[in-house]
């Protein structure tokens, strides 16, 4: 099981904050578990609609979409960070 | 610096006294020659904003402030580092985030503040929601192109 | 900023709080963003410094440093900007200088604090002898070369 | 009368924070000035033996020794400065 977690309007849109996945063995990227998530319901497809703009941690640290998943146990998705 | 202190991070819903956390950084010692505090308040953007309401990823917020620190710490010799972010509500006019940098010289001290505020606003996980003064959700605070431009000012030339 | 503040200039032989004038420049405030301080102390020298005695030039001391100020209230859109240079005995571990910036936005902050600085110490008419701990009169402290070439930072482009 | 002071080590070279002097009339600029100074006496040519760190202000205004006195009424001579 992989833990997916969710912030700001990334949050808002998918409607929780965090949830549990069982990933299909064929998603091996960001990319792919972008692509999959959009297929799981509009509420996935509105939040993600702009995939450019997402940005993804693996096990709390950032990574870019082309990397792999490589059996990371968190994976968070969010909007560009707005701190400070 | 002859006593290496290691950064100081928090990650806090209560406000902060710099005072107190500048003061952290010198009492009873005399090699610090400069301390360079920084202090991001909430504005209340021309009287439109009732409040930010601030939004973070714990645990990571925390590693990815540390791992600024540490990089900060490895690029100028300083004599102690604190970084302290809030988040939940904050009103127009209250603290949001401190950055004090201590040194023996005085562009050290100056840099690493600058660079810490230059990454922290654009690698730590927190988030800004706008509530407005009209009761009205004021929506996210958008990225800045220009924050992440300024990242560019600290590529190293090695 | 929407509310224009003068500088405030002050040569003292007293000491000064800085967590107070950080303070004087925001409060009832909402239209400031950053706060950058810049505090200079009096350093050891590793155990070998009892005191600075800084001598001033009356007169010409207050009005170099508000030229300084003026020209970095010129430069960045500044909410409010405090110099404060004491003058006399000064013991390591004790304050000496202190910038304090406000403005909306960060870097204008840290870039007129820093501006002031570079200018204060190559330009305002200010000296520090050295009385060591061994009793003994450790002469002038002679200007550094860096000092001056920091200057070349802030050549303007136009 | 012209108000001469002096700051720093040229002040304890030449004994005196300040004096006045009537300063001939060919004395025209920083330069002549400091020449002339030098001839007043040994502490005076100790003070001013390194003629180029010697810092000058005319009226409380920085100048370089090219400058014309033009009538300036406090001239003051020091070190290189060292504040902040």
């Amino acid at each position: 099981m992989t833990k997916l977690v969710y912030f700001a309007w990334v949050r808002e849109r998918i409607g929780v904050p965090e949830e549990e996945v069982a990933l299909p063995p064929e998603i091996e990227t960001v990319h792919d578990l972008l692509r999959w998530l959009k297929g799981r319901g509009e509420e996935y497809a509105f939040a993600l609609a702009h995939e450019d703009v997402i940005r993804v941690a693996l096990d709390r640290e950032h990574t870019d979409h082309d990397a792999k998943l490589a059996g990371a146990r968190e994976v968070a998705l969010f909007p560009p960070m707005t701190g400070g | 610096m002859s006593e290496h202190v290691p950064p100081s991070i928090r990650i806090q819903k209560e406000d902060f006294d710099a005072a107190r956390e500048a003061e952290r950084l010198t009492r009873g010692r005399r090699d610090v020659g400069a301390v360079v505090t920084f202090i991001g308040l909430c504005r209340d953007e021309h009287g439109t904003l009732a409040a930010l309401e601030l939004e973070h990823y714990p645990g990571m917020a925390e590693a990815e402030i540390s791992r600024i620190a540490a990089e900060a710490m490895a690029r100028w010799p300083l004599g102690g580092l604190t970084i302290i972010h809030r988040h939940g509500m904050v009103r127009p006019g209250e603290n949001i985030v401190l950055v004090v940098a201590a040194s023996r010289h005085r562009h050290a001290a100056f840099e690493a503040a600058s660079f810490v505020m230059d990454f922290l606003k654009t690698e730590a996980p927190f988030w800004k929601k706008q509530h407005l003064t009209d009761g009205t959700n004021g929506g996210w605070v958008e990225a800045k192109e220009s924050d992440a431009e300024m990242l560019g000012r600290w590529t190293r030339e090695n």
